[in-house]
């Protein structure tokens, strides 16, 4: 079954191109149906992973660690669950968003690049092989770089252009790493490669495979000094793949952080062996800090999302290198929580720009007036962002800063309020400048178009839901630590 | 009948946030709010009401609402301290419901909807508080009453309202965030528990220094008490509409801080533990630094609201200064003074707001002769100001008399200055507008009508004012509800 | 000494190789050169791979009679992968500075900063 | 000798390419740095690899780099203004030196060039060499775990093509910009 979690995305993007020639407008109906398909195998396959324990799939009958295999375990099954429920959230936005960003002619196309970039992302999460982590990488890439290139203003192409440099950089040190943990192993395999390493944790080669294994992926996550293609590459695209790479872009290399972290080196090495946990616990308060206060500097609203981001990935890396359970569990779920909410922001942040061409935070002024209802979701979802009890954000800073406290990293705490003050400031002055600035001209109400209206409803309404009913979240994401870690 | 006591807890803090979803519901009812504003407020008292009957026959109240994770959940607790702040705050939100429909009416505000609603949301998140039964309920609860009445202190829109709703936030939330929140963390990683006990948290931990910062990181990160370096908010918000300072910032908001504070005192910390680490000499100093500094500034200010304003902060301090004594008279006299301030002050707020109403009069020095004009208001302002001052056969007395039994408990002497000063500093600031009123000349060019009150401005007026007298004589009840507070 | 140097040549050429191509893929401001420094890049690390593929006195991976020692054919597999997604990733990339040519009429890095500095001004 | 002279070859023309201010050439010099690589890798038995390096990357790649600079412009414009570049320079040489030198630090444990004995060919190789005629009848190798042991790896590949395929496509064809 798990097979089909590719494949269908695969199959589809062949599919939107051919049928594009028949009829443009096909190029839509086969994404959405593909995201509604690939959906609901993922719910289906995620409750079974749950209940039956991880399932493994050989490709082409070879077994591991001679072929290839895919894996669904508690962790990934949490991941592409969050994943293809952005991916379908986008398609239903994109269809009227799109509208006015790309030109008709190549939407199939378009949509094709897109089916492209989902089934990267979704293989990246899936694969058992760390060589296969390689190909999928690339994939989703090169996919992302032209999604970002294809953003209206020419700005878009340079932030590409920039993707592209520092991507490809991080994905040939990702084969490099791999290379050298091959050199030292000569397997492939992640869950074989967990048996062999840990008799040469003294390895130099390991010790270099690790390193850029790791960094390859941190150019990939954006963390802090290493974030620079970030900010341009979410403004200028076009506003349904800023909220898609958003909400699944980084998610998915920070999940490849973890596997390779957790499940092909272990926690003994990260930890104990070399000095990963405590180089990254301060580049992530620093990546935490700076996002927050950059964000607070811009002037595009887009653009101080996308830095925003930049401070949220640093508590994802934050719980990821606290190695312990609660500051993992807490990075889990703020991979879902982060996507949800700042899916549903740029979702809105979009909706401004097709609604009134506003780009600038400035240029709000009075459109909570204008789009009361929108305004109240980006509310919920800033909120969120910022942390505040009763919405999703809140349970994962708990459980992070629960970890730090575990682990004594009492510095963290400190930190992470500062940061949740600045992200206050940063969301509030967007209201205060929509809710009292002095709008020119009429004031009549006009709300977002229901197929742009309903997935930012459905994001933001999901912060308070997971705020309040956390169990989902904090149940799958025990279990995914529970599998990763072995007990 | 069991399943409806353990509900009874939730229906109190349930029937303000009913009440705001009903006036957003029907948002476009002529009339509807009001009623439906005026029905709530009973039902709060009522249910309040019955809460405390549970409590005083000995049962044991208290009701989990959901879980945020394994170790973190929304818990609700009665007993008696808590009763006795939700039955004055859900009484004098009758009250100020019957003040604030001729207040609005008199202003010509458009905003109703807006008002009842926050300021139904208000309530309920103030009740809520006074049930929580652990330290993130409360901290949720707390964060609540800032963001329901940054809305009511933005209420107007102007800029000022703007900026001083800026700095409102920036108090209240940031200083909660970084202090009160980095205490919480700290309480939790310490003692993995947050709930409160009557035994406290820290029983048995020994590390002087840690519980040193967590106590101050508490006593700062509750800006609502708003003692001396940190009450800059409360001047600032009052801006906001009459009733809005009447209810919300000399009885729900500030007493929230207060009784967070005493909560903190009593069930996180233990007296005993306080005096182990000898937390109390700066909370002392602070509090009695505020009743004077404060009476000061009170002294100075022309704007009758202003000076109301610093008198609540310099009164807030003795309730702080009775709860820092740690002794139990003190304790006593901390919470009493919490009533006994509460229908002071909200006379003296309500007389402002009427004067403002009749005659747009905000100044002290433009109220010469106001007394024969409005004479039943400036009376029951002359009894609302004896009250605050402690002059024997007024509420007010009780409290003060009973402070200072807990001072020669406590054994400090010099605290007998401080609270004779400021007792002397209380009839300074608030006689001379009584005699003004009374004994002068208004100037010529006043209008000619006679007498300029409104009886749904008198009445709510006129019931503080008696109750505030009755407080004297019916203390000794109230000693008997509130009893031992650490039985 | 001597011994270990020889023993590694090869690993250390390559590495060599990648940093030339990475110095070009980060020093460089012409947009085309970058990619040139790309493809030096990643062509070295393929290097690197096939270095250890090879075993002393093996034959090609093929399968032959007289044949003792094989070559390793793994690193060649990942490789031959690898070499197509190098390949895409020029051509997106030079596709990409076409269009920058298009629209900003120059290839430099810094001149276009300054271009979208100025309209970022206005 | 002559591996080593190849090496040492590559290192004049991957420095060359780099250095060359004309593109043009530079590029040339590219395809003949990749022709180089195609002798490295026919001595190292990789024949496979050397083939697809012959014709994807010294002859479509080069192609591709041409085509491009016939749209763009064919010489590299150095501006020199100034202490700005050199900080960058610097910066970027500092990278690199920092980069190498990790990178280097990696091989000292490595297993010597060619041994027989390395992890690398007695973990998962032997079952291809040894196995894979039995099972699939292919007699390379390499051949045999492309299209099968990892045909998955190259059911990727294929989609990366595709990508990029179609990328340029939809990118070469914008007339909205």
């Amino acid at each position: 079954m798990i097979v089909y979690i590719v494949l269908i995305p695969l199959l589809s993007s062949l599919l939107t191109p051919i049928l594009g020639l028949i009829n443009r407008k096909t190029g839509f109906f086969v994404t959405l149906i593909n995201a509604i398909l690939t959906f609901t195998i993922i719910i289906y396959s995620t409750r079974k992973v749950y209940i039956y324990g991880p399932e493994r799939y050989f490709f082409g009958g070879f077994e591991p660690p001679y072929g290839i295999e895919y894996v669904l375990d508690g962790l990934n099954s949490v991941i592409i669950l969050i994943i293809a429920f952005i991916y379908l959230l986008s398609v239903l936005y994109s269809k009227k968003s799109l509208e006015k960003e790309i030109e008709q002619k190549r939407i199939s196309l378009f949509y094709c690049i897109m089916n492209l970039y989902f089934t990267g992302i979704l293989g990246i999460a899936i694969t058992g092989d760390i060589f296969n982590l390689y190909v999928f990488i690339e994939i989703a890439s090169l996919s992302a770089y032209t999604l970002i290139a294809m953003g209206l203003k020419r700005e878009s192409l340079m932030a590409s252009y920039n993707y592209l440099i520092i991507g490809t950089i991080g994905a040939t040190f990702v084969l490099i790493g791999i290379g050298y943990i091959f050199m030292a192993t000569g397997s492939l395999n992640m869950a074989d490669l967990k048996l062999r390493l840990p008799s040469l944790y003294h390895s130099k080669m390991v010790r270099t495979g690790f390193t850029f294994l790791t960094l390859g992926l941190m150019l990939k996550l954006a963390l802090f000094p290493l974030h620079i293609w970030l900010p341009n590459a979410y403004t200028y695209s076009p506003s349904t793949i800023s909220a898609l790479l958003a909400g699944t872009g980084t998610k998915v290399s920070a999940y490849a952080l973890i596997r390779i972290l957790y499940s092909v080196f272990t926690i003994d090495f990260d930890v104990n062996i070399i000095p990963f946990s405590k180089i990254f616990i301060f580049l992530s308060l620093i990546a935490i800090v700076m996002g927050s206060l950059l964000a607070l500097a811009q002037k595009n609203l887009k653009k101080m999302l996308a830095y925003s981001s930049i401070g949220q990935i640093g508590y994802i890396t934050l719980g990821i290198s606290l190695a312990n359970e609660s500051a993992l569990q807490g990075s889990i779920i703020h991979i879902f929580n982060h996507s949800l909410m700042k899916t549903a922001l740029f979702f809105i942040a979009g909706g401004f720009f097709y609604k009134q061409g506003i780009e600038n935070i400035q240029d709000l002024k009075g459109i909570a007036r204008k789009m009361p209802l929108t305004m109240s979701l980006f509310i919920i979802a800033g909120l969120s962002l910022v942390g505040v009890p009763f919405t999703a954000g809140f349970i994962s800073k708990w459980y992070i800063v629960i970890g730090a406290v575990e682990s004594k990293y009492y510095i963290v705490i400190p930190v992470i309020l500062l940061s949740s003050i600045l992200s206050l400031v940063y969301i509030w002055r967007v209201l205060e400048i929509s809710y009292f600035g002095e709008s020119n001209g009429n004031e009549h109400k006009e709300e977002l178009p229901v197929p742009l209206f309903f997935p930012a409803m459905i994001s933001s309404v999901l912060c308070i839901f997971f705020g309040i009913y956390t169990e989902l979240p904090v149940e799958l994401s025990k279990r995914a630590i529970e599998i990763l870690w072995g007990y | 009948m069991e399943y409806i006591k353990e509900f009874l807890i939730i229906l109190v803090p349930l029937s303000g946030l009913i009440c705001s979803l009903l006036i957003y519901i029907f948002r476009n009812e002529k009339y509807f709010k009001e009623v439906i504003s005026v029905i709530s407020s009973f039902c709060m008292f009522v249910f309040s009401l019955l809460v405390g009957r549970e409590v005083i026959s000995g049962n044991f109240l208290s009701y989990e609402l959901f879980n945020l994770s394994p170790t973190l959940s929304i818990y609700f607790k009665a007993d008696r301290p808590a009763v006795l702040f939700a039955l004055v705050a859900s009484f004098l939100w009758i009250i100020t419901n019957f003040y604030s429909i001729e207040y609005l009416k008199g202003t010509k505000d458009k905003k109703e909807t807006s008002f009842y609603c926050y300021f139904a949301l208000t309530l309920f998140a103030t009740t809520a508080l006074a049930f929580s039964g652990n330290i993130v309920t409360t901290f949720i609860f707390y964060e609540l009453i800032t963001i329901f009445t940054y809305p009511l202190v933005t209420h107007k829109g102007t800029k000022e309202a703007v900026s001083a709703g800026r700095k409102y936030l920036a108090y209240l939330m940031g200083l909660s965030i970084l202090f009160f929140l980095t205490a919480l963390f700290l309480t939790y990683g310490i003692t993995e528990s947050l709930n409160f006990q009557e035994k406290g948290l820290f029983a048995s931990y020994e590390n002087k220094k840690l519980l040193i910062l967590i106590l101050f990181l508490y006593f700062f990160g509750i800006a609502k008490t708003a003692v001396i370096p940190i009450h800059h908010w409360l001047p600032t918000a009052m801006i906001a509409p009459t009733p809005v300072s009447a209810l919300l910032h000399a009885v729900a908001v500030v007493k929230a801080g207060v009784f967070t504070l005493f909560r903190v005192l009593n069930y996180v910390f233990t007296p005993e533990i306080i005096l182990k680490i000898n937390g109390h000499f700066l909370l002392i100093a602070i509090s009695s630094a505020t009743i004077i500094i404060a009476s000061l500034i009170a002294l100075k200010q022309d704007n009758l609201k202003l000076r109301l304003a610093y008198s609540t902060i310099s009164q807030l301090s003795y309730v702080v200064l009775g709860f820092s004594l740690l002794n139990k008279i003190s304790t006593l006299a901390g919470l009493s003074h919490i009533i006994m301030h509460a229908f002071g002050k909200i006379t003296l707020f309500f007389c402002a707001g009427a004067i403002y109403v009749q005659t747009h009069k905000t100044e002290v020095s433009q109220l010469s002769g106001i007394g024969k004009r409005m004479p039943f208001t400036m009376f029951a302002f002359a009894i609302g100001s004896l009250s605050m001052i402690g002059i024997p056969g007024f509420g007010g007395f009780v409290s003060k008399f009973l402070l200072f039994k807990g001072i020669s408990d406590f054994g400090n002497y010099w605290l007998f200055f401080v609270l004779g000063l400021s007792t002397l500093l209380n009839a300074s600031y608030f006689l001379p507008i009584v005699y003004k009123a009374f004994f002068e000349e208004p100037e010529k060019t006043e209008g000619h009508r006679k007498n300029l009150e409104s009886l749904f401005l008198l009445i709510p007026v006129l019931v503080t004012a008696l109750i505030s007298v009755l407080l004297f004589f019916a203390c000794s009840y109230i000693y008997d509800f509130i009893g031992d507070v650490r039985s | 000494m001597f011994d270990f140097i020889v023993s590694k040549y090869n690993y250390w050429i390559s590495i060599v190789l990648m940093m030339i191509g990475l110095y070009g893929m980060i020093a460089k401001k012409n947009l085309v050169k970058k990619i040139i420094g790309m493809n030096i890049f990643q062509v070295s690390v393929f290097l690197f791979y096939i270095s250890m593929g090879k075993i002393k006195g093996g034959t090609a991976p093929i399968y032959w009679e007289k044949a003792v020692i094989y070559d390793n054919p793994i690193p060649h597999v990942l490789i031959l992968t690898a070499i197509v997604v190098s390949i895409s990733t020029t051509a997106v990339a030079l596709a990409i500075i076409i269009l920058i040519y298009k629209k900003f009429g120059t290839i430099e890095e810094d001149k276009i900063l300054e271009l979208m500095e100025k309209e970022n001004r206005r | 000798m002559v591996d080593l002279l190849l090496l040492v070859l590559l290192v004049i023309f991957a420095l060359y390419a780099v250095y060359e201010t004309d593109l043009l050439s530079s590029v040339v010099i590219l395809s003949a740095f990749s022709l180089i690589m195609t002798i490295v890798w026919t001595r190292l038995n990789a024949v496979d690899v050397a083939f697809t390096e012959a014709s994807v990357g010294a002859g479509v790649s080069t192609i591709i780099f041409l085509s491009a600079l016939s749209r763009t412009k064919r010489r590299e414009e150095i501006t020199r203004n100034g202490k700005k570049l050199n900080i960058y320079n610097f910066l970027a040489s500092l990278i690199v030196i920092f980069t190498g030198s990790v990178l280097i630090y990696g091989t000292f444990d490595m297993p010597d060039f060619g041994d027989f004995d390395a992890p690398v060919n007695n973990a998962i190789a032997p079952r291809y060499i040894y196995g894979s005629m039995a099972e699939l009848g292919i007699k390379n190798f390499v051949t045999s775990i492309l299209a099968a042991y990892r045909g998955y790896d190259t059911l990727g590949e294929t989609t990366v093509i595709f990508t990029a395929g179609v990328a340029v496509v939809i990118l070469l064809r914008r007339r909205d910009l």
